[in-house]
């Protein structure tokens, strides 16, 4: 728990709800970002509209899902197709609003590594691999990052690019702050920090010369509503 | 029209070793019996063929019955890394195991491909990453009306595919309902098909979201019940997630791993 | 989500004269209503795409709402020629109709490259045959990884689609069942998409079969009931096999068939 | 009527259904096509299974379609797929045995003619178009064309190609007898006339020098269950 009476997870959990627009159609992997949007769906937002990769559209979840493929998700959803259809039919056709995505390293660019920790031939960790991240990142109109910030994550240099994001707005939400794909080369921009964080934190755990937005905001920290929902939702 | 029968004369009949196999199943119905019933009969050297390995194929691998694996994402949903697979990965044991890594976009295409009877899918994917480096099946086409540079995946074609569904009737039609995944394509695209189901009824009732596979498209179904867990079919079972907590533990040393699948699988 | 409206205002708002307009719809759900209420709305110079042109095209055409179709099949099911799509390709009355021509495989293909955002849909087809010399839209591709020479053909994505559906919810969301064709694919292949409906209820009760279209890829949703007639709604109407017999000898000859359209369609 | 007591039509009817074996999953059009499968179905190949172009799977129809949207074909079906999926999935794919196709204008390979008659930009008869021939044409393993014999129908030049047959065994039955791609060139041979047809009557109603197999077969006349079941089908 941070001294706020929240946890770091917490705020970054609630930022990354707080990017979601009601009516939005969101592509939620398992975890975080499934959390943050049935978060967003039980505060600000209850028409975001969720799509998983297992074919449910519209998945209206009573209880947070361990995998895409809960029985909860199918049965709650307005139309579960096949995987095929949800890949082409919906993600490549741009009918995806919002994208959410989690790695082991990001870059600069926001290109991120789920694929390995060292060579590729002979890693030292293998990861899990691509999933739907490639098609995610180049296809929905919105790519929100979530990780947590350090050095090991954010680096100069990925081990191998799983995927790399579109022309779309692009932000990354970690336990620290908030940044943000700038115009031009689209290199990231610390935008904001949350409440109690240091831009020189961020920098320290920022494993290239990080860019900084002239005005950081600050995040404000998780209300109660939005504590409330996320903890009734996780306990 | 499929046969029935029973589920190690469904798998002596159609598993071979170095086949190409691909136990397909979307979180939702893995045939996970199946797959246990190839270990029981030592099958070797496969090719496995899969979306998602899950643990169903970090059993597999980690009892050395692969040599080459297919994939998108591997890992234990919701939990975190197959064990067994990094372990084959990382340090080659129990024997070495090659990839053949693709997205999802991409492996479902390819299936996609296989049931259509084409060589190859297009999309618009993998742009801009290292997988073309390394995954030699993924190249380019240039559209011949916009002149736009797509993305070409060959077809899968697996010798066999497995799939777990609730209900077959008598003459072997099957039929599957909740999340279907990939499977109507996994099986269309195959050489052969084996599907385990939880019950053989005299009458498949229609229902909403299924997908129904003529019994003339399967070569042989075996009855199952319960031949998905710790996966779940729909209206039968429930997906068994402490099970996918549980075996982050059991498959985390190699040896409290080989015991535990000689207790509860081999023997 | 998609608006609720009349069908007259929802024609009003999205039909405009020159627009590349698809009505689909297999034999099953053909959305006649919509097309009557664009003829009474006196809109001209339309693009008419559809697999099967069917009596719907054949009373557009005779209108001279149409100057372009694109289609695989122009014949009145089971019954013979359309004689106003006849007469506008032969003797160009009431104005001459540009054709383009594929196979019901490149139609369907084309609209699920519509549907997937690719700009083309790849197939093994029009072998061996004319289409390809008297329709620029096929091409071919080469398969980089056997060297085998595909069919191309571009997408099709309609500036609107019509389709006629048994239900919507109040929110837009709409279900239809029975054959579903290729109308999920036309209307995800739009810009703007009108469905009308039998009915509207409260919640739509899953189905055997059923295609559900979110109401956030719908445009507009009218309430039409019977909106498929001569063609048929399941659950809700049958096929009016004698209107299509019928439809033989009123459109045979243009005065008859422009006095039965003026009585029947516009009046 | 014939003189048997049977109609030509019949007997062309009754000879298509013969060449379809139990279990075929034959692919229909409307007319016909349709009627000879289902006439099978009622006598020696009840478990043929019956697909049309509209998505049905394993139709049973209790009365002969009018169209292949016909709701009896959904109803009494084992599956009903989206159009795209039973040209990709299943014809595409080679599921279909027994491809059955009608046709203006026939030449010696079997190419046939549904699109125009006279030239392509200015027809004297616009006929209806290629439909699914082209892909049944090619991809069916056997094919059947069912078409009546006369000058104008068998044509040594097409006005237009809608469709070639592929590599598989290609017959055409019509009300005179059978015709069969031979082997090399697979140029049509009469294999068998019809009982009551010599051999020079379908030599006088084909418009090219017409090849005949060193033994022509004489096609039994419609039995009486034939011809039951066919009548109790169309009255």
């Amino acid at each position: 728990m941070a001294e706020g009476g929240y946890s770091a997870d917490e705020m970054m959990t609630v930022a990354a709800a707080r990017r979601l627009a009601d009516g939005d159609v969101c592509l939620a992997g398992i975890g975080l970002p499934s959390l943050a949007a049935n978060l967003a769906r039980r505060l600000h937002a209850p028409e975001c509209v969720l799509v998983y990769e297992s074919g449910t559209i519209g998945s209206k979840p009573r209880v947070p899902p361990l995998s895409i493929g809960d029985g909860e998700l199918a049965d709650t959803a307005d139309a579960v197709v096949s995987v095929p259809e949800i890949f082409n039919y919906w993600l490549q056709a741009g009918r995806i609003d919002v994208g959410f995505l989690g790695a082991a390293q990001i870059d600069r660019h926001a290109a991120l590594n789920t694929t390995v920790i060292g060579p590729y031939e002979s890693p030292t960790v293998r990861l899990p691999g691509a999933g739907g991240a490639p098609e995610i990142a180049s296809s929905a109109r919105r790519v929100i990052v979530v990780l947590r910030h350090s050095l090991r994550a954010f680096v100069e240099r990925l081990d191998f690019r799983t995927s790399v994001p579109g022309d779309g707005p692009t932000a990354v939400i970690t336990d620290l702050g908030v940044l943000e794909a700038g115009p031009g080369d689209r290199e990231l921009i610390l935008t904001a920090v949350h409440q109690g964080v240091a831009v020189d934190d961020v920098r320290a755990a920022t494993g290239w010369d990080l860019r900084v937005a002239p005005a950081v905001d600050v995040t404000p920290p998780p209300a109660t509503a939005e504590l409330d929902a996320l903890r009734a939702m996780t306990a | 029209m499929a046969e029935i029968t029973t589920l190690a004369e469904a798998v002596a009949g159609l598993v071979g070793d170095g086949d190409l196999v691909a136990l397909e199943g979307f979180t939702h119905l893995i045939p996970f019996a199946a797959a246990h019933e190839i270990l029981r009969q030592g099958r070797r050297r496969l090719t496995l063929a899969r979306m998602t390995p899950d643990v169903i194929y970090d059993q597999m691998i980690g009892m050395g019955a692969a040599e080459r694996l297919i994939f998108s994402w591997g890992g234990n949903p919701g939990v975190g890394s197959l064990h067994r697979l990094r372990d084959a990965v990382e340090r080659g044991w129990p024997v070495p195991l090659a990839l053949e890594e693709h997205s999802h976009a991409g492996m479902a295409n390819r299936y996609v491909a296989g049931a259509s009877g084409l060589p190859m899918a297009v999309l618009r994917g993998y742009r801009g990453t290292d997988l073309g480096r390394v995954t030699p099946t993924v190249a380019t086409v240039t559209c011949p009306f916009t002149g736009e540079e797509l993305t070409a995946v060959p077809a899968l074609n697996p010798d066999l595919t497995v799939v777990h569904a609730q209900q077959a009737d008598r003459q072997g039609n099957v039929q599957l309902w909740g999340i279907t995944g990939v499977q109507r394509e996994a099986v269309l695209a195959a050489t052969r098909s084996l599907v385990t189901v939880e019950e053989v009824v005299d009458r498949l009732e229609p229902r909403s979201g299924s997908v129904v596979l003529p019994g003339w498209v399967v070569t042989v179904v075996a009855v199952v019940p319960g031949g998905a867990h710790p996966s779940y079919a729909s209206g039968y079972s429930t997906r068994d997630n402490a099970f996918y907590r549980d075996w982050d533990a059991i498959s985390r040393q190699r040896e409290r791993f080989t015991s535990w699948m000689r207790e509860h699988v081999l023997g």
